[in-house]
């Protein structure tokens, strides 16, 4: 167990320079989540075009962890279809939880594979999925 | 203080964490226990346990001994006037909503006014939140100074006639201030206001002297001061105990039950239902004797020299803010702080790679944090076991983990 | 069953009391712990003690999981659908109490009618007492038949649309009877009534199942099977804990804090305020892998043969007098008796001074003592860890405080 | 500790035949206590004549300490002033607490000296003592 493995400079860089961050002016779904614990908070907006999200955007306070999840996670899914958004996100628990997973689809997403290792900070890496989740949810 | 000597008195310190030997600087959130006090419970279980206060048998002759006992050690402890006044509780939490269940809830009604400082923690602020909803009471916040110190002014100029109770922390458990409840109460009184005081983080690192602070209620935790999980004291003036309303009803806390009719017990078990945790209080009175032994003005001298260098050397981080005040005559040993750019929940992460255990997060206490305009701090909190050496060992990870988030940006 | 090895097992076991190897026969009161609660509480505070919940250290995770996890056994134990449904709390009282103050006190008016029966313990009794009271509710109490069990046709007579709690201890704690729960809650839902089960009796002797049950409360102790004092447990069904206030405020219980308003935390955490006592929580989840490792069959078959003998062989004590099912299947270990010229208290000493532990006194159940016309009785109770043998001395020591008494009359 | 210390022949006698056992008609006292947890009671009926109990008597029941404690104890005052019985009331305190006592004074009462090393029973032996006290305070 070494920080190396968690604090990927790529994770640092995402986190001090978060990709899609900031709002969508008439977004389709919004949704918000936080770990009250660490005081993590996570907002996203989204616009979806027929089954694809359109473009994805999100705010949020918290730790490196959660902040950069965001980050990876948004670019991620963008332009993908809800159910591309949704396998995708399988494979990402899959990652947290310890099982097997795909990385060819998960991308540099997989900079986040380690975080199983620090039981304390899978609930950080999890809190983006978990708000993306609901912002689904809210389309028809 | 021969500290090499004590820090052998706590198994858990020659634990190796992460590689290292564990820094445990999280004294504020609970603390270790001398073998003194793992021995006092293992020796209840092996040779004198049983139910107390009610066997005619010796093993329960010995246990109810060895629980009362308890109650007239946290009696010295607090120099409260008798052992009438001193109630067990599972924590300083329990204390607490027991006082809003009974005294609160009876003596509270619309429009009177309760009084909380800013720095209370969630256990001294939600049962009075929820009380004064119930009630329609209103609730004030005495706010705090730049310097982290309460603004008396202000808990002057908010005190009337119609404040029926005010709350306050003895120790922040995020800045460590202590607050000057002393000449707080005697404010209040003249308001003819009850006042109580929460000692979770005071009782552990001072000499507590409930008479001369002149307090009606005072709550403290005993696992915060090297007591097992599970055993909490009230403190209480024992004309209000004398007035109020059981809080739980049951076995232990009753004198006569008859279909018509319950007459309640004595003071203090009129408050403490059921099969209490005898276990805790013994393991409490171990640790008061532990506290005492060593004398609590020394505790405080050495805890002092503790946040002095802490205060000194933790400034030498940079992009550090230290939350508080900065005057160590003020505060007890906790110092909370963030570093630009290093959440403090990374902070928590790369310090336990070292085998150092500090918190991150509202530390329970989340109006301060919205009046600081952050969402987490991160905190060191030391005790008397803890040295300079495992504060300079701090510093030097602080100053790693401003490096890993600095190189980057 | 390996007695032999079994009591070695249990240190207090090899006591000497008064000269002789201790005889404990008070277990309806508490239980003596075996050395794998003893050695987990120890192995807490020498390894890996922390405040739960909280920290993002190494320590914090071990002590959390460790928590966590005995809520989980103890959701396997009394078969919960789930552990959002275990709440912890210090003793059975407090769980009877948590139920009082939330559900009852939000849906229970003035009119409504409470059954308890004649057999409660004062844990259950006393709350209702005190709610009825405080909300002009009425409450109904099922008598017993001569023959020491319940009388269900007045049960089913006084259920009524009114009836909106029933209370019923699942094994008396004097007579020892095992209550027809099941069929008693199935009546009372017919009428809409929540039960509550109070389980401190039953859960140490027998399978427990609550869904089976389909009870909507249910309460233990843990220091009555195995684990150490304060620490036991309300379950309760999710559709209740999720419409039910919080009973105490403060840490651990609040999702978010602000000045304006307070968001709950998730089952069955809201229930759980301030730091638990999760060194409580980790010896009962000893205590009942020690169970478990025994299987609750074997216990309750090996008691049930303790029972049937002592039945026989107490009878021989001129005399004397036993209360409750005379039918060793109707009941658990627990003989109450009296015999006529020797008060009970007095029967208590004379058997100490023998080394034999019993207890005397009115159980706090005196609606059961008025019932029976006496003050008081003395109670032989067993557990897994008692002899034939210890119970033939017992018997002994009986037939001599009978002579002691008897020789002058 | 022996048995016999305890149960001395002289306190199962009183206990079986207790003196100044029933009801006194017009009592000018009369009070009554218990020890809730064993479940003892004695209530006490006094008649005085200018300075001095001229009758007592009392009911009650228990166990065998609390029971002749209450035999011996108004056997002990009575025809006695209320200052002598106050002061058979310290000396019998004394004795239960382990002090040194006037055994002169206490007479048949020295039976129960031996409770003090029954430490669960003084709470028995001493209920009489507070009920007398109690009822003594009614006298102007
Ligand atoms: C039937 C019954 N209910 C409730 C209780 C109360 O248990 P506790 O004192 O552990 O809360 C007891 C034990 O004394 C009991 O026997
Ligand atoms: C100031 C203060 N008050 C109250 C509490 C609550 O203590 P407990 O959780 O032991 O009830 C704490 C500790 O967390 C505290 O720091």
């Amino acid at each position: 167990m070494s920080l190396e493995e968690l604090f990927k400079e790529i994770i640092i860089e995402h986190y001090q320079h978060p990709k899609n961050h900031g709002h969508i002016e008439h977004p389709d779904a919004r949704s918000e989540g936080s770990n009250p614990l660490c005081g993590d908070e996570i907002q996203m907006e989204l616009l979806f075009e027929g089954d694809r999200i359109k473009d994805v955007m999100f705010t949020g306070n918290g730790c490196s962890i959660s902040q950069s999840a965001a980050s990876l996670m948004t670019e991620a899914i963008k332009g993908r279809t809800v159910a591309e958004a949704r396998r995708l996100m399988e494979e990402y628990k899959n990652m947290l939880q310890g099982n097997d997973y795909d990385a060819g689809m998960l991308g540099d997403l997989e900079a986040l594979s380690d975080v199983k290792k620090f039981p304390a900070r899978v609930k950080c890496a999890s809190l983006s999925m978990a708000v993306l989740d609901q912002a689904l949810q809210q389309k028809k | 203080m021969d500290i090499e000597k004590i820090r052998k008195d706590f198994p858990i310190l020659s634990r190796i964490v992460r590689d290292r030997p564990l820094v445990y600087l999280d004294n504020a959130a609970t603390t270790q226990k001398p073998s003194a006090v793992i021995e006092a419970i293992s020796g209840l279980y092996r040779n004198y346990n049983a139910n107390v206060h009610r066997g005619v048998y010796l093993l329960a002759e010995e246990a109810t001994q060895a629980y009362e006992d308890s109650r007239e050690a946290v009696r010295r402890f607090i120099n409260a006037g008798s052992t009438e006044e001193v109630v067990f509780t599972r924590n300083a939490t329990e204390a607490l909503n027991l006082v809003a269940y009974t005294w609160a809830d009876a003596n509270i009604r619309a429009g009177d006014e309760i009084i909380v400082t800013i720095m209370e923690h969630h256990s001294n602020y939600v049962p009075w939140f929820r009380l004064a909803r119930r009630k329609g009471a209103v609730i004030k916040i005495v706010p705090s100074r730049k310097d982290g110190e309460l603004d008396m002014d202000a808990f002057g100029s908010m005190l009337s006639d119609r404040t029926k109770l005010v709350g306050i922390a003895h120790m922040s458990n995020v800045f460590g201030t202590i607050n000057p409840v002393r000449e707080m109460v005697s404010l209040a009184h003249t308001r003819g206001a009850a006042v109580v005081v929460d000692g979770a983080q005071s009782a552990p690192h001072m000499k507590i002297d409930v008479r001369g602070m002149d307090c009606d209620f005072f709550a403290l935790s005993g696992h915060k001061m090297l007591g097992p999980a599970g055993i909490g004291v009230l403190y209480a003036k024992s004309s209000y105990l004398k007035s109020m309303e059981p809080f739980m009803s049951g076995g232990e806390m009753i004198l006569r039950v008859t279909l018509e009719d319950v007459v309640y017990n004595d003071l203090p078990w009129k408050f403490e239902a059921g099969t209490p945790n005898y276990e805790g209080a013994i393991g409490l009175k171990a640790a008061i004797e532990y506290l005492e032994a060593l004398g609590m003005d020394t505790v405080e001298a050495y805890e002092r020299e503790l946040t002095e260098h802490a205060l000194r050397s933790m400034k030498t981080v940079p992009d550090i803010f230290l939350y508080g005040p900065s005057d160590p005559a003020k505060k007890g040993g906790i110092i909370a702080f963030n570093i630009k750019g290093v959440h403090s929940h990374d902070i928590g992460t790369i310090l336990d790679s070292e085998g150092i255990a500090i918190r991150a997060g509202h530390h329970c206490a989340q109006p301060l944090m919205i009046d600081c305009g952050v969402s987490a701090m991160a905190r060191a909190s030391f005790y008397f076991y803890n040295t300079e050496q495992e504060i300079d060992m701090l510093v030097k990870a602080l100053k790693k983990a401003k490096e890993m988030f600095g190189h980057v940006a």
